[in-house]
């Protein structure tokens, strides 16, 4: 392979996903928290309606670092790791070999990532609002 | 590996051998910087606590052998059990994986001579036996600790719990902290930074991935704990109100904030462990780790997963299903990384030539009993059994499945494993193969019946248990079953202690892949005579290269015997960025550690400004520290 | 196995009583089903490592190594996603619905039970009628109970009817409880609360209505005058010894709220949340050495003389 | 890479400022100094996320917030100390600049300047936070325990800094602007930056109710 991805966008293939889901997460929770354990009627906040946004904007997130991982393990599917490793030294560009590890991890990842995002997205809107687990 | 050595590589050897001998006796213990002395005394200061840990733990069951047993008083019964917790998951599974293992085997693995920072980890090393005293100092005290090792507001507030029992627990969570931090920091670095030449990450042992694991969610989890415990001591001590309801405080604040921490402390407990597995597995199966990338990725995910899913232990506290189904998705999910690996270890057994010696036999015994911990955890992330079984001895079954079954058996598989890197003795292999039943066999006696009572509706931390509940018989097996498992563990102590005086001098009767075994047994003080050069995962198995490394020993290469010195790459790629001059022995640490111990034992008995001088002897310390700063 | 878990036990989470505890045990079997099929898979392939341990490879597939990664991909990744996913969807989307406290509209009466170190304080109607450790409810009726602490946090479970819930300073939770059958079903603090956190067990009492509308009658009755002079003389001390300041008998002075109420205290089966039956003899021993029988209790031991126990416990026999 | 022992440079040789700075040119990758700090402070900012956590779960939870009885807390005197605060991240930006391109003095001068701007900001909160005593007390309500406590906490790094510059300007003033010390300048730096943030980050927390 003769060209050789940027690092950042090596590295939002492999925690696109996960910044999502962390993201989504921590908002959501947020608003559940402010709805549901505050005095009644102190926020009135569409709470189910957000945790569906960002659970669906979390979602589109992975799916663009999923398709990112995709094209570099494409890249980078077949090559002799041991190989380069002869022309490693200082300034050289990135063993194919690394690439082609984060892409597949990246892989992982974003699907568990985005199964975690879906099942809240799915989850959430049938749920009683506020009630107590 | 001892191959004879031409005289010109002696004369390198010696060279490096001034360099970075440490003084002899008590002394140059009390100031090495050297990781591998260091990693030695955690694993002794930390076997230690294991003792009392699991006398704790016979305690308890000896209580409960029967019904309405008087073995203990309700109050020592409250404080043996919550010392239980404390010392096992503070002073036990955490600092013997990070500290004793970590300490001792990361440098050698990644080809360093040392860790990033050495006197940081003496200091982290010293403050983590300050603190371990000083929580056992409450026990000494008759006060310990004795609100459990979760110590709910609350029962734990001063109103309800007066004297300093959990000021010990506050305070000493938080100097056990400083430990913890200061040395995931120092494994972080250490492996980011010292790998050597060609170890790109994806080249990097999965035990190095674990380890990092643990460092940076130990990094991310413990300021949550430590504020817990400060504001939980700013209640009890200066009377502010961060968790008391009739102040506008929230008793839930405390659940919160400790079980941030403590979820993924779980996974803390158990990556060390997967790591243990993942460097036995292929030495004993004489092939690769099956789909080494996701393995290596499993262990970072569970980490990091492991901070979404701590409402899982507050199922019944009255959240609304809103808030619990984040965490019911998490928690389920994250099952996916453990059975990646899970099927990962059986794959590569199953499709290699599997030796079963000592070492794997636990490993084995590791995944039995990590498969029936797993699938308890799956039952209570379904939220409504939780409601049912939470906080009975259900509860108790699963997590000691995992937390003995799985993270212990491969510390005690470890120690067998690396007893003769260690030491350059052989263990006595019939004895360890038997330690090894007696122990498998304890632990299911022990912790099977449990899953059982609990279904019975025994809840947890009850000091006794009336007669006509069905739970007599169950508890009794359990309690026999504790004290085959004490035996079993005496036996591997046993084993281990008599090899060491008496073991055979061999080379270790199996073939690692990872570059500790490289070196001579036990390793020189600067683990590597030549800093090596990596191709693969398993370096050890790349003959050529660890030839080259001999011929190259020859030749004067590679050798940085010009000073106290060890090479530093980049990050990703590990290149070869610059040579780094180490610093050497330096009493500075323990005396850091000493002050900071001061500063918390002032603190619990509330002379506030004694506490302060404490604090400015320990800054002194610090300066003192920067005397001799030519290192890097 | 299945026989133990589902018979024997009087606090099983297997005798089920109502439609949501069945529902988590029908919940349970399946998943230990589910689980004891993996374990044996699992525990084949080590038995099948075992048994080849000489021989690379496995039969049919050889050593190839991207078989041997579709096995980590189907069994580590395809198989557990689609289980969980459907668990998901079961347990804690669906089934988390049923054991949710009941819709304020669909229950017959609320009951508030308040956690106290170490017993229960159980009010009817707002405190028309209130008892302590025993919870009368009449069956095939939906009762709301609303669980609050006036102390430190407790868990309120009565396995056999439904889910725990933990009692929370400052929280209002609530749970349902409904007995398809007459009969009594123990309950325990699950939630550690301090040192007698295990005898901090109660009882419900699930009578047929009519018999349990005569019961709330009686318990809103004040408490009875004593009659004869043993029992008068007991009354007396009762309102003069500690007695009156943590103890409530309504239509006496004594108004205490630290320990239960003793209104119709002889109408009660058991003594000290459940832990000693309430019977003279054991009423008298409790009187004379409470810290014996429940070390630290809140109950301190009075130092009366026999004559006075046997005086108050005539008084306290005749509160029914 | 036979024998690259010799091409890569000996950081610890760098005893002075024109060959410390060459060092610094020639790494392709951060210092383990500078690695070392930037972990302690992604601790440290995980410390104050959990408080500034903490802070909008009880506020969640309260009837009233700040509570029946305490007014609001005023925006211009904690905004504008602050903004003053944050003027120092160039000075502090420039003197690593400087001493990366080993000019010792020039980098001990910026830093000083913040150095002096930096402990007027300190002693301002400690007036303001008097001031604030005076109206209510952590003792009172969790909104107090909570509000003051995240004041120290900020403060206490803001005072860890001031030392550190102590010692670090000392240090370079002193022995000169070896490798070690450059490193030391640059952690320097980094801290501010990150406490710097922190500091915006509580005063929007604490300043919540009146926005």
């Amino acid at each position: 392979m003769t060209r050789h991805p940027s690092t950042v966008l090596v590295w939002f293939g492999v925690l696109g996903g996960a910044v999502a889901w962390a993201a989504q997460f921590v908002a959501g929770l947020a608003f559940t928290f402010a709805q549901c354990n505050a005095p009644p009627g102190r926020w009135d906040l569409p709470v189910q309606r957000w945790q569906s946004g960002l659970a669906i904007a979390g979602i589109v997130v992975g799916l663009a670092s999923i398709a990112v991982c995709v094209r570099l393990y494409r890249q980078t599917r077949d090559v002799d790791h041991a190989a380069e490793t002869e022309r490693l030294g200082k300034g050289t560009p990135p063993p194919v070999g690394r690439i082609n590890f984060l892409a597949t991890t990246g892989l992982l990842v974003n699907v568990l990532a985005l199964s975690i995002m879906i099942m809240t997205a799915i989850g959430a809107p049938f749920l009683r609002l506020c009630q107590q687990a | 590996m001892a191959t004879t050595v031409s005289p010109r590589a002696k004369q390198y050897t010696d060279e490096l051998d001034r360099l970075w001998t440490e003084r002899p006796g008590v002394l140059g213990w009390l100031t090495t910087t050297d990781h591998k002395r260091i990693g030695i005394m955690y694993f002794f200061t930390t076997l230690a606590f294991f003792g009392a840990g699991g006398v704790e733990a016979l305690l308890i069951r000896s209580q409960l052998i029967g019904p309405n047993g008087h073995v203990l008083s309700p109050q020592a019964y409250d404080e043996v059990f919550t010392m239980h917790g404390i010392t096992m998951i503070f002073l036990f599974v955490i600092p013997m994986t990070t500290g004793a293992f970590g300490n001792y085997l990361i440098p050698l693995m990644i080809g360093a001579r040392d860790m990033a920072f050495p006197r940081l980890n003496a200091l982290s090393f010293w403050i983590f036996l300050g603190s371990g005293l000083f929580m056992y100092a409450a026990l000494l005290q008759g006060h310990a600790p004795n609100a459990g090792w979760f110590d709910y507001v609350p029962l734990a507030s001063k109103q309800f719990d007066p004297g300093n029992n959990i000021d010990y627990y506050g305070y000493g969570l938080i100097f056990n902290g400083i430990s913890s931090t200061i040395a995931s920091i120092n494994f972080i670095v250490t492996i980011f930074k010292l790998r050597a030449p060609g170890m790109s990450l994806n080249r990097m042992p999965l035990f190095c991935f674990a380890f990092l694991a643990v460092a940076f969610a130990l990094l991310f989890a413990l300021p949550s704990l430590s504020v817990a415990a400060l504001f939980l001591e700013l209640d009890r001590q200066l009377g502010f109100h961060f968790y008391d309801a009739a102040f506008g405080g929230a008793p839930l604040l405390w659940q919160n904030l400790f079980w941030i921490f403590g979820h993924p402390e779980v996974y803390i407990i158990i990556l060390p462990a997967f790591g243990i597995a993942t460097s036995i597995i292929p030495a004993f199966v004489h092939r690769r780790m099956v789909f080494f990338p996701l393995v290596a990725l499993a262990e970072i995910l569970v980490a990091f997963l492991g901070f979404g899913v701590w409402v899982h232990h507050m199922f019944t506290v009255g959240f609304s299903t809103l808030t619990t189904v984040y965490f019911a998705a998490a928690s389920l999910i994250i099952v996916i990384p453990s059975a990646i690996q899970l099927f990962a270890w059986i794959a590569t057994i199953v499709t290699g030539t599997p030796d079963f010696q000592t070492p794997l036999l636990f490993i084995i015994g590791f995944i039995v009993y990590f498969i029936i911990g797993g699938l308890s955890g799956i039952t209570v992330a379904a939220i409504p059994f939780d409601q049912q079984v939470h906080d009975s001895y259900y509860i108790i079954a699963h997590f000691h499945f995992v937390i003995f079954g799985a993270a212990v058996f491969p510390i005690l598989g470890g120690m067998y494993f690396w007893f003769p890197k260690v030491t350059g003795r052989v263990y006595h292999e019939l004895t360890g193969k038997v330690s090894f039943w007696l122990t498998f066999a304890g632990t299911f006696i022990t912790f099977f019946p449990m899953h059982i009572v609990g279904i019975l509706g025994m809840p947890r931390r009850n000091y006794t248990y009336p007669p006509d509940m069905g739970w007599t018989l169950l508890n009794f097996i359990e309690s026999i079953g504790s004290y085959l498992l004490a035996a079993g563990l005496i036996l591997i102590v046993a084993n281990l202690a008599i090899s060491y005086f008496r073991g055979p001098r061999t080379d270790p009767p199996f073939e690692g892949d990872t570059l500790e075994w490289a070196t001579s047994s036990p390793p020189p003080p600067y683990n590597f005579a030549v800093i090596p050069t990596v191709r693969s995962p398993y370096p050890m198995w790349d003959k050529e290269d660890r030839e080259r490394d001999n011929q190259r020993l020859e030749r004067g290469e590679g050798l940085l015997n010009l000073e106290h010195a060890t090479p530093a790459t980049t990050v990703q790629d590990a290149q070869l960025d610059e040579i780094l001059s180490m610093p050497s022995h330096s009493p500075w640490p323990p005396l850091t550690a000493l002050a900071l111990t001061g500063v918390f034992a002032m603190l619990v008995m509330q002379h506030y400004w004694i506490a302060f001088g404490f604090l400015v002897v320990g800054g002194l310390t610090l300066l003192g520290w920067h005397q001799n700063e030519e290192q890097a | 196995m299945a026989l133990g878990l589902g018979g024997c036990g009087k606090q099983s989470i297997l005798s089920t009583r109502s439609k949501p505890a069945h529902d988590i045990a029908l919940l349970w079997w399946w998943m230990l089903a589910a689980a004891t099929v993996v374990f044996l898979g699992a525990v084949a392939m080590l038995a099948v490592a075992w048994f080849r341990r000489e021989r690379p490879g496995l039969p049919f597939v050889g050593e190839r190594e991207d078989l041997a990664q579709g096995m980590v991909l189907v069994f580590g990744i395809v198989v557990p996603l689609v289980a969980l996913i459907g668990l998901f969807g079961v347990s804690d989307v669906y089934l988390v619905g049923q054991t949710a406290p009941p819709n304020p509209r669909t229950t017959r009466m609320t009951i508030d039970v308040i956690g106290h170190q170490w017993w229960w304080e159980v009010r009817y109607d707002g405190g028309r009628a209130i008892t302590a450790n025993e919870i009368h409810i009449p069956a095939n009726t939906r009762v709301n109970v609303v669980a609050t602490s006036a102390d430190v946090i407790h868990s309120f479970w009565v396995p056999a009817l439904n889910r725990k819930i933990d009692m929370v300073p400052g929280m209002r939770n609530r749970v349902l409880l409904y007995a398809s059958t007459p009969g009594v079903y123990r309950g325990q603090c699950s939630q550690f609360c301090g040192l007698q956190h295990a005898n901090m067990s109660l009882k419900v009492f699930a009578q047929r209505p009519d018999r349990f509308r005569a019961w709330l009658a009686g318990q809103e009755r004040p408490g009875a005058t004593p009659q004869g002079a043993q029992a008068a003389a007991g009354q007396r001390l009762f309102m003069n010894a500690q007695c009156a300041s943590c103890h409530t008998i309504a239509g006496t002075p004594a108004r205490g709220t630290v320990g239960p109420n003793l209104t119709h205290v002889a109408s009660r089966t058991s003594l000290a949340s459940d832990e000693i039956p309430n019977t003279p003899k054991w009423l008298a021993a409790w009187i004379r050495n409470p810290q014996k029988i429940k070390p630290g209790d809140r109950m301190p031991d009075l130092g009366l003389s026999e004559p006075q126990i046997a005086q108050l416990v005539a008084y306290l026999e005749q509160l029914r | 890479m036979t024998d690259a022992a010799g091409q890569v440079p000996r950081s610890a040789h760098a005893e002075r400022s024109r060959a410390a700075a060459a060092v610094d040119r020639s790494r392709a990758a951060q210092p383990s100094g500078w690695w070392g700090m930037a972990l302690f402070l992604c601790s440290e900012a995980t410390l104050f996320g959990t408080l500034i956590g903490s802070y909008f779960y009880l506020n969640f939870g309260s009837h009233r917030w700040p509570p029946a009885g305490i007014t609001p807390p005023e925006i211009p005197g904690p905004a504008i100390s602050t903004a003053v605060l944050v003027g120092t991240v160039p000075l502090m930006v420039l003197g690593a600049a400087a001493a990366r391109r080993g000019r010792r003095w020039s980098a001990v001068r910026w830093i000083v300047a913040a150095f002096v701007i930096q402990i007027a900001y300190l002693a301002t909160q400690v007036l303001l936070i008097r001031h604030d005593l005076l109206d209510f007390t952590p003792q009172g309500t969790a909104y107090g325990s909570i509000y003051f406590t995240l004041l120290f906490a900020d403060h206490a790094h803001v005072l860890l800094g001031l030392l550190l510059n102590g010692a670090v300007l000392y240090k370079v003033a002193r022995h000169g602007l070896t490798n070690y010390w450059l490193i030391g300048v640059r952690g320097l730096a980094l801290y501010w930056y990150v406490v710097v943030g922190i500091t915006v980050a509580v005063l929007f927390t604490v300043l919540s109710p009146s926005l």
